[in-house]
């Protein structure tokens, strides 16, 4: 048909760029169809609940509500750095004491650091136990 | 198809024919009102000149119809030569005719008639005016469309977002956060804002937008057909599903060729402005597509185990986002550099508007994402809102902003190949059989 | 006194290295016996004073310098008591020949030989004087700034001027307009038109002598010698009566022009909202607004439709050339009047000449200007009382119809002339009409009449002159003249035209019109006085001299005189004006009985030429062609072949003619006798376009040539053996082709039988 | 006078290896700092002892050389000798990858480079050199670039005003490197005398690189040249070697005289390899012999020699550099006046050492790679040079 | 909005803005010091060292490929008078003392002064600490300490979980560092948030009472009274730093 004649000129290099573009773009699209049906083939979810502190009440010793850590926990780490390195405070529990609960930095920490690409450079100094191995079973999803 | 439409349009058919018919027309008595707007009765609107003039047209007197654009223009058809007659046509203020003319959306600026122009009409600059125009006249609401073009607007343009997020923002927060933990935003990019609202204001004013656009389409559509008076159903095939398949017959091989920048690779000025332009294209389907994927997570099948938002930085879709606001901003850039270049085309306004825009969405992008992975606060949230702010001014005011040509270029485009303009008579004349 | 003639041949030039000088001067020394005979080295700076000094010193009265071509000397190079001739052996003979050739030695002796012969019949010529006193007043026709310019210009110059004005008033077009295009960088900005300045300035100049509301009823006598009666148009004074007389020396014809009636399809007078550029103009010029005609509203819009009524192939096919400006200025005039006001502009094409190219921009940057290309098929009356203009062909449609309230025509500009030549054709024809012989005769005359009937009563100038009471026309009504040589010059001496009725022009190039034609007035009345002609002889004394006892009263010379010198007494002999006269001797070729002859420049002079060169017996295979060679173009063009060393005939002889319509047909006859195997005559193009000096000189020697042919005939000779050729001084390269061509027919008839008879 | 400038073509064959040299430069610099980054500056030859090495002395070397621009400017800006405003363009832009080399250094040489680009924007101590320097830096690479932006744009007034500017900064800058030693309490540092003689040495070596860079292009590229404006450069770098070697002077005399710093004195003109570099690099290859060539009436007058001078000058700066920076260090504090430690765990034997590893060369080395990939590139795509360079031209 | 995140930006901002004491700073009016008894200190002990280096995560100089990059929070400097000519050495030998070094805690500390992002400042106590989250490793400090008590992590060494003591952090490579007078220890706090302090590891470790370390202003801590009954000297007074550790018999 005549169009495809007028377009046939896009048959050359061009034509070949643009369809690697094309592709490009609908390449995430692509990821997540196959991911997607991967799931829906009873696959398993790639991300999993992150762990809970193996004490009974879901309250932090920061007596913050679960969410408003997720969302906050730096700062609220971040100052009280601040006030243990340079005003010498050490009344408020810090990174210190979260090992207490959250027994594994693997799944406490790094799970969610890792799935948005940000290394906190906490641990290069400070301690934290590093295994890998946790049984979901203890802590159920919620 | 509307009643009226059909009168007009056998008025329209009958005066045509007398044309045709080469006779001297005595001025009949029956059109002598009433027939402004017929073809070949011209009465010139000189504030639309002025208009023309006040934004980049302002070179369009100077024409003198020798044609050499048209000879130089590697879209110019043969039957019609384009854009000599456009140039006529605005320079004798046919504002209607030119309104509804979709060969003025064919125009890619590639300038080259601008630059070989011997009383420097400008004709490139001219059609940019038109076509600005012509969003104005077809957007939904009009006004819109008429502050996007008014460097006065400016303050209220970018106000009128900067105030709905504030407002966003303020209920979101009052509303409070912390959202609920089911929220799956496991470590929010900003977490100062309200995603999953802002999420919901970004997709009504999506819709709005989307509404808008295609309302604007359709008005030009029908203009396009009453001005080559054909009623809007001459589709060649009856039946719905023939219909489909021819409506696609035509628009496929069209938006492939607009995708492949077909017309722009014919520009002999400068090859550049293909590369820009595709690449500025192309970035900016990654962006809309990753962020359309983002806002619309709650409801997409395909995420059955939540979005976790923000993407990590090897997320296929950040990879994706980082590539377009890349390309982006090389792409503007370049423009940028070609419009400093060519010394006496600085530019239209909403030219200049759209890239700015741009520039401003990528760069405050990237800001952000720089300051997200560094944690420096508070500048990381102030870098994402001013952020956010622009790629809402770039959303609600496609319609209206230069950006629209995305919508109208493709219409026209559609029109074009469907009314068989370029010569090849495909859908044209299978319709006129249909009608006789 | 007794003549001494000498003769000086020049040895530079590489003259000495190509021929042979002793038998050179042999010829002057022996046959000849000339008494003085001397080699020079060149024929400039030193050498030329020292054969000055010779001149001196010998006393010699006629002299002959072989050397370098005429056109190298300065004029006053040698004394005027003396008649020098230059032989041109440098550019006729040595450029164009092989050196050493005994051809191209024949060659040089006989240019020698001739042109000793020639001094020998020579006579120096001594300048006319008419025994009345020669007038150098200005006479100047006209009151419009072409005419008020050029008595100003004359009277700036020292010369009292009469100008005459038909009207009641000074200023012409120019006072009727309401503003002037620009006229001075950036040509954007509409001036005034400050004619009443200029007015002012010649009704205060104690030199200018006004005449309003006066025309000239005749004007008798020649440059220097114009008798002027003026006589009253009617307002003030009854009609007809007799103002003024009084003398001038030359005439300005200044009478501008007149707005053609626009008639083709175009309803003008049919519609009184459809006006001319003119009216409009006037219109704005008196109440300052643009209103319509029929309803005395205000004008919202215009069409103006350029070339309305001419540019068309039945008449008045010719650009007006200010018609595209006064519509652009009449555009601004509306919108500056109204912002919202719309002008359109349909034109065939947008002329705006010169810088006025700035203005045309200007205007049409203007949002409220639409101009376009496009034929403007019809105007009609619309229900609501506009206008419709229906254009076809225009570029923002194939055929677009527009509202407007008010239609201009640009009506274009007819000269304000008449046609002399035509009026005395008409007077003729009446004649024959009572008084033909045949009854076909009269018939005839009578449609002559029929057709000419129009330019009854067209007299402007009334002068007194053989061949019409005023200039003679060429196309269009224009007078007849050279637009780039010698615009002003008209076929009458002494008679100028400036401004619109000369050609299509605006005000600053009727300014500049006005100042030349008076320069040319002025130089006119002075040459005369001196006796001298005019251009294109400008600075020649001599003049025809009828020997009337052999006249027959064939009118031949009146009437085929272009320039009306002869007038004739009722047996029709000849009256000789000699201020008229340009010297270019076509009386001389027109009389049959050769008793017209110049001192320098006659029959027998020209005679003797032909006869001193040597003719070759047949049997020596050496052809000899003779060529009168127009001295306008066909010479300097013969000069130029030799600068460019372009090889051409060694058997052609020329002699140089003031005008092919000077060469006297009974010399080809003579050539014929003399054993000549043919001539070739080469002047300036004739036809619509001439290109000849003296106008008819060419065409006029085409017709005679052939009945020269059939004079040949009756001689048992074939009329091929005479050529006439057009050259333009451009074409030189076209002479050796020309003589070679000619060479060929000469040998396909073979020699000329009366060789050695 | 009208001066037309002009691009190179860039398309010949030394020009395109040139380019491809400095760029492998920067890549070998850039994986080396890469490493650095990831492993800590321990692979550096750094100690506890020595904690600034070469990447520093390059830094306040670059920062030196720098200083063309300011001579040059204050030539035709200051003291109006216009003939040395053709060189303006390329000694400013000079000046510029100079100033931009100096920053790289110092960046490339920080323990947590990832911190730099946050932690110095949140928090300033403006009594620190360290915050004040990078101020003053990026402020003159802003006035260079304003200043290349005039001269581009032939604003008259402009570029006498930033010229003006340009000159007083520069001499905030190279006074502030000074001072980043000189108020630094260690013996061989802390003399009020340092950030003058800085300047001093810093418009010796800027000038040496202009005379280089000048003769250097112009040859290359074959544009007139009048010796002239050479020579007279020549002379005024004499004159800046004189003033150096005076500072050097007036300060050792000064250590030696008191008799606390004697011994450091000591060790700094006789204490190993830096005294080398000092006496024979600085000393005589960097000082005497330049003003032997420049002073001499002849020599001085041709080109070659003062090129050789020139070079000499730039190469005895570096070393004056290193051994202002490297034995400051190495001379360790005396903690117990009048008693001597017999055995410190940290200190083996009673003077540090410093030794350049290979890592600090390539770090050093991709710098430069940069710095004269950016200089050909802007050969090639901006209007430096002049057509001609002439004191009368005709 | 944004004007909420400001807000937050401010008060970060303004908590870590040095210097600035906190409403309710537990070190209000303290001024701590330390003690050195030469004479006390035996010369083949490092006891002290040990601690410190087990106590902070001190790497042990034998861990480091190239012992000057070692660091030495406290170290011990053996010094004797200078002396001339040979047969005197004996004498000299009996006159060797050996010299524990520890960061002076200046009351003028010129680290602090050069510190371009005020990594290094001065507590309210008096102790001089580095803020290692905030350290960008200029080592400007090391230039201008006089008494060599800064280091350097030039690299990342690694200690072995078993001696590392977990709830003191170590140093990642690219920061610096110097004694902290165990500022943890000094302001430790119980259960319940009140003060509960404890002497630095060295001087815990050091069982002949060489060293002391307390608060100089409080009349009842021993450091008090060893500076009351004893003459002190302190190294470099000179150069006006007013380091704060004091040495009895050097």
């Amino acid at each position: 048909m005549p169009e495809n004649a007028a377009h046939g000129r896009s048959g050359n290099g061009r034509g070949l760029l643009v369809s690697i573009l094309v592709l490009i773009v609908l390449a995430p699209l692509g990821y997540y169809v196959v991911r997607g049906t991967a799931v829906a083939l009873g696959g398993k979810p790639s991300v999993e609940f992150l762990e809970r502190p193996a004490t009974q009440d879901d309250r932090c010793i920061w007596n913050m509500e679960a969410g408003e850590m997720r969302l906050h926990h730096w700062e609220h780490l971040a100052r009280i750095r601040e006030d243990v390195v340079r005003f010498g405070k050490r009344d408020v529990p810090g990174l210190n004491e979260c090992r207490n609960c959250h027994q594994s930095r693997a799944n406490f920490c790094d799970r969610c650091h890792n799935q948005v690409s940000l290394t906190p450079d906490c641990f290069g100094c400070h301690y934290y136990p590093d295994n890998e191995h946790w049984d979901p079973q203890r802590f159920p999803e919620r | 198809m509307a009643k009226g439409d059909k009168t007009v349009e056998t008025a329209d058919r009958t005066s045509r024919e007398k044309q045709e018919a080469g006779a001297l027309v005595s001025p009949p008595a029956a059109l002598a009102d009433s027939r402004d707007g017929q073809p070949g009765w011209i009465d010139p609107d000189m504030d639309f000149i002025r208009v023309l003039s006040r934004q980049s047209g302002d070179s369009l007197k100077k024409c003198i119809q020798c044609g050499t654009c048209s000879a130089i223009c590697e879209l110019s058809p043969d039957p019609k030569p384009f854009p000599r007659k456009e140039m006529a046509w605005a320079v004798w203020g046919m504002k209607d005719r030119l309104l509804k003319d979709p060969d003025v959306w064919l125009c890619h600026q590639c300038n080259d008639c601008s630059t070989r122009c011997p009383r420097g009409a400008r004709p490139g600059d001219v059609l940019a005016a038109i076509r600005q125009q012509s969003v104005a006249r077809y957007a939904v609401p009009r006004f819109l469309a008429r502050w996007a073009n008014e460097p006065y607007c400016v303050p209220l343009l970018l106000g009128i977002p900067i105030a709905l997020l504030t407002v966003v923002l303020y209920i979101g927060n009052s509303l409070g956060v912390p959202q609920p933990s089911r929220e799956r935003i496991i470590f929010p990019f900003c977490n100062k804002l309200p995603h999953w609202l802002l999420n919901v204001s970004f997709a009504v004013v999506g819709i709005l937008v989307l509404a808008a656009v295609v309302a604007g389409a359709m008005r030009f559509w029908r203009a396009m057909m009453i001005a080559d008076g054909r009623d809007g159903a001459a589709l060649p095939a009856k039946s719905p599903p023939a219909r489909i398949v021819a409506a696609l017959k035509i628009a496929v091989p069209v938006l492939w060729s607009i995708i492949a920048h077909d017309d722009f690779a014919k520009c002999t000025k400068t090859r550049l402005r293909f590369y820009s332009h595709l690449s500025v294209l192309f970035g900016f389907l990654a962006l809309s597509l990753v962020a359309v994927w983002v806002v619309t997570a709650k409801v997409n099948p395909l995420i059955p185990d939540g979005l976790i938002y923000p993407f990590g930085f090897w997320h296929p879709w950040k990879l994706l986002a980082n590539l377009g606001g890349v390309a982006i901003l090389a792409g503007c850039l370049w423009m940028v550099v070609d419009r400093v270049r060519d010394n006496e085309h600085s530019g239209a306004f909403s030219d200049w508007t759209l890239i700015v825009t741009l520039l401003a969405v990528v760069v405050t992008g990237f800001i952000a994402e720089i300051l997200h992975f560094v944690r420096l606060e508070p500048h990381r949230h102030v870098a994402y809102f001013t952020h956010l702010v622009f790629v809402l001014t770039l959303l609600m005011y496609l319609p209206y902003s230069k950006l629209a040509h995305i919508v109208y270029r493709t219409t026209a485009l559609i029109y074009a190949e469907y009314s068989g303009r370029n010569g090849k008579n495909t859908a044209r004349t299978a319709g006129r059989e249909e009608e006789s | 006194m007794a003549d001494k003639i000498g003769v000086f041949i020049c040895t530079g030039y590489g003259i000495a290295e190509a021929l042979d000088i002793d038998a050179l001067r042999k010829v002057a020394t022996d046959e000849y016996k000339v008494p003085f005979c001397k080699l020079v080295d060149s024929c400039e700076g030193a050498d030329l004073e020292a054969i000055v000094e010779n001149i001196r010193s010998e006393g010699l009265t006629k002299v002959v310098i072989a050397g370098i071509s005429p056109r190298c000397y300065s004029a006053s190079a040698f004394p005027g008591s003396v008649i020098v001739e230059k032989v041109a052996l440098r550019e006729h003979v040595v450029w164009c020949q092989p050196a050493g050739h005994e051809d191209t030695q024949m060659l040089a002796e006989d240019y020698l030989r001739m042109y000793i012969a020639k001094v020998q019949k020579m006579e120096l010529p001594e300048p006319f004087h008419p025994e009345e006193m020669i007038d150098k007043s200005i006479l100047v026709v006209g009151g419009g700034i072409a005419g008020m310019t050029a008595a100003l210009g004359a009277a700036k110059a020292g010369y009292s001027v009469q100008l005459v004005e038909k009207t009641d008033r000074l200023g012409g077009w120019l006072a009727r307009q309401h503003k002037s295009v620009p006229r001075k960088p950036p040509y954007v900005e509409l001036e005034d038109t400050g004619v009443d300045d200029l007015i002012g300035q010649v009704e205060g100049n104690p030199r200018i002598n006004v005449h309003t509301s006066a025309t000239t009823s005749r004007i008798a006598g020649a440059p220097g010698l114009f008798d002027v009666t003026l006589e009253s148009t009617g307002n003030g004074r009854p009609a007809g009566d007799v103002l003024d007389t009084f003398r001038v020396g030359a005439v300005v014809q200044a009478t501008g022009w007149r707005a053609t009636d626009p008639r083709d399809t175009l309803p003008y007078g049919k519609l009184k909202d459809v006006i001319r550029n003119v009216d409009l103009e006037e219109m704005v010029k008196e109440q300052g607004r643009i209103t319509r005609p029929s309803d005395g509203k205000d004008v919202k819009s215009i069409a103006f439709i350029q070339c309305g009524g001419s540019r068309k192939k039945e008449h008045h096919s010719y650009c007006s050339s200010i018609c595209c400006l006064t519509s652009l200025k009449q555009a601004v005039y509306l919108r500056r009047s109204d912002d919202e006001a719309k002008a359109y502009i349909f034109y065939e094409f947008m002329r705006t000449p010169g810088q006025y190219e700035d203005f045309y921009r200007s205007v049409q940057a203007d949002p409220g200007v639409f101009l376009t290309r496009g034929e403007v098929t019809e105007v009609t009356r619309d229900g609501d009382g506009k206008l419709v203009v229906t254009a076809r062909n225009t570029m923002p449609g194939e055929q677009i119809h527009v509202k407007v309230d008010l239609v201009v025509l640009a009506a274009g500009m007819q000269p304000n002339s008449a046609d002399g030549e035509a009026i005395r054709a008409l007077e003729d024809a009446r004649v024959v009409v009572t008084a033909g012989e045949s009854e076909t005769q009269r018939k005839e005359a009578a449609e002559k009449v029929a057709r000419l009937k129009r330019h009854e009563g067209t007299a402007i100038l009334n002068l007194t002159y053989r061949q019409g009471p005023d200039l003679p026309t060429l196309q269009y009504g224009f007078p007849d003249s050279h637009f780039i040589c010698f615009p002003f010059e008209t076929r009458r001496t002494g008679i100028y035209a400036a401004g619109c009725v000369r050609q299509p022009m605006d005000g600053l190039g009727s300014m500049e019109d006005g100042a030349g034609a008076a320069l040319k007035a002025i130089q006119c009345v002075e040459m005369i006085s001196r006796g001298e002609a005019v251009h294109p002889r400008a600075g020649d004394t001599s003049y025809p001299d009828f020997l009337l006892q052999r006249c027959t009263q064939c009118k031949r010379c009146t009437e085929e005189c272009p320039f009306g010198v002869l007038n004739e007494d009722e047996k029709g002999t000849p009256l000789l004006w000699a201020t008229r006269c340009r010297r270019c001797g076509i009386c001389l070729g027109a009389c049959p009985e050769r008793i017209v002859s110049f001192k320098d420049y006659s029959v027998s002079i020209v005679g003797a030429m032909i006869k001193a060169v040597h003719v070759p017996d047949e049997d020596e295979e050496k052809p000899r062609v003779l060529a009168f060679l127009c001295e306008n173009d066909a010479l300097p063009a013969l000069d130029l072949a030799g600068q460019h060393r372009l090889r051409y005939n060694p058997f052609v002889r020329v002699i140089p003619v003031r005008c092919l319509g000077s060469v006297a047909s009974n010399w080809v006859v003579e050539a014929m006798s003399a054993g000549y195997d043919g001539v070739i005559m080469i002047g300036c193009k004739y036809g619509d376009d001439y290109q000849c000096h003296f106008i008819k000189g060419s065409e006029l020697a085409a017709t005679r040539s052939e009945n020269i042919g059939e004079k040949l005939e009756q001689m048992a000779m074939e009329s091929e053996r005479v050529e006439l050729h057009q050259l333009d001084i451009s074409e030189y390269d076209r002479l050796p082709k020309i003589f070679d061509d000619f060479m060929e027919v000469i040998e396909e008839h073979g020699m000329n039988p009366f060789k050695g008879m | 006078m009208e001066i037309k400038f002009e691009r190179v073509e860039g398309t010949s064959f030394q020009y395109r290896v040139a380019l491809l040299v400095f760029g492998g430069f920067a890549l070998v610099g850039l994986l080396s700092t890469l490493w650095v980054m990831k492993y800590g500056i321990g692979r550096t030859g750094m100690t506890n002892r020595v904690p600034w090495g070469l990447q520093i002395v390059m830094a306040v070397y670059y920062i030196g050389l720098s200083a063309g621009s300011l001579v040059i400017s204050g030539l035709y800006g200051v003291f109006g000798k216009l003939e040395y405003k053709p060189f303006a363009r390329i000694a400013v832009y000079l000046a510029t990858l100079f100033l931009i080399a100096g920053l790289l250094s110092i960046l490339t040489d920080q323990g947590r480079l990832d911190r730099v680009f946050v932690q110095p924007f949140v928090h300033f101590n403006l009594q620190s050199m360290f915050s004040i320097n990078p101020i003053l830096y990026n402020g003159h690479i802003l006035i260079c670039l304003i200043y290349l932006w005039a001269l581009f744009t032939e604003r008259k007034r402009t570029t006498t005003v930033v010229a003006t500017l340009a000159f007083g900064w520069a001499f905030c800058v190279h006074s502030g490197t000074g001072a980043i030693f000189g108020f630094g309490a260690r013996v061989l540092y802390e003399s009020p005398l340092l950030p003058a003689s800085f300047v001093a040495a810093a418009m010796a070596s800027g000038t040496a690189l202009m005379i280089v860079m000048i003769v250097g292009l112009f040859r290359a590229t074959n544009r007139p040249l009048d010796d002239e404006l050479i020579c007279w450069l020549g002379r005024f770098l004499a004159i800046c070697v004189l003033v150096v070697f005076y500072f050097l002077f007036v300060e050792n005399a000064y250590r030696f005289y008191v008799v606390e710093l004697r011994e450091a004195a000591h060790y700094f003109l006789f204490g190993g390899f830096h005294s080398l570099l000092f006496w024979i690099g600085l000393i005589f290859f960097g000082l005497v012999v330049p003003m032997c060539i420049l002073f001499n009436p002849r020599t001085g007058k041709s080109i070659p020699w003062i090129v050789l001078a020139s070079s000499l000058v730039i190469f005895g700066v570096l070393c004056e550099r290193y051994v202002i920076v490297v034995p400051g260090l190495t001379n360790p504090p005396d903690l117990f006046p009048g008693m001597e430690i017999v055995h410190d765990p940290a200190l083996v034997e009673g003077y540090a050492t410093y030794s350049i590893s290979t890592q600090e060369v390539l770090q050093a080395l991709g710098v430069l790679g940069v710095v004269g990939f950016l200089f050909l590139l802007g050969l090639k795509y901006l209007e430096l040079l002049p057509t001609e360079a002439r004191i009368h031209p005709d | 909005m944004a004007g909420g995140s400001g807000a937050l930006a401010l008060r970060l901002l303004t908590t870590s803005s040095a210097g600035a004491p906190g409403k309710d700073s537990p070190l209000a009016g303290k001024r701590m010091g330390m003690v050195i008894d030469v004479g006390k200190c035996q010369p083949d002990c490092d006891k002290c060292i040990k601690a410190c280096q087990q106590e902070n995560n001190v790497v042990q100089a034998a861990a480091h490929k190239n012992h000057e990059l070692a660091v030495h929070w406290i170290r011990k400097v053996t010094i004797r008078k200078k002396i001339e000519t040979d047969e005197k050495a004996k004498k000299a030998e009996a006159a060797q003392k050996s010299v524990i070094l520890v960061c002076n805690h200046c009351d003028n500390p010129p680290c602090a002064q050069v510190c371009p992002v005020r990594a290094t400042f001065k507590r309210e106590d008096g102790i001089v600490l580095v803020d290692h989250h905030r350290c960008i490793g200029c080592r400007y400090c090391m230039i201008a300490c006089p008494y060599n008590a800064r280091y350097f992590n030039f690299e990342d060494v690694e200690v072995h979980e078993e001696d590392l003591n977990k709830d003191r952090p170590k140093r990642s490579h690219g920061v610096a560092e110097s004694c902290t007078l165990c500022a943890h220890r000094l302001d430790a706090v119980d259960q319940d948030g009140n003060p509960s302090p404890r002497v630095p590891a060295c001087v815990e470790a050091c069982e002949n009472g060489a060293l002391a370390v307390g608060d100089m202003n409080d009349k009842t801590s021993t450091v008090y009274e060893l500076l009351r009954d004893y003459a002190v000297k302190r190294l470099k007074e000179d150069l006006g730093t007013e380091p704060k550790v004091h040495y009895i018999g050097l």
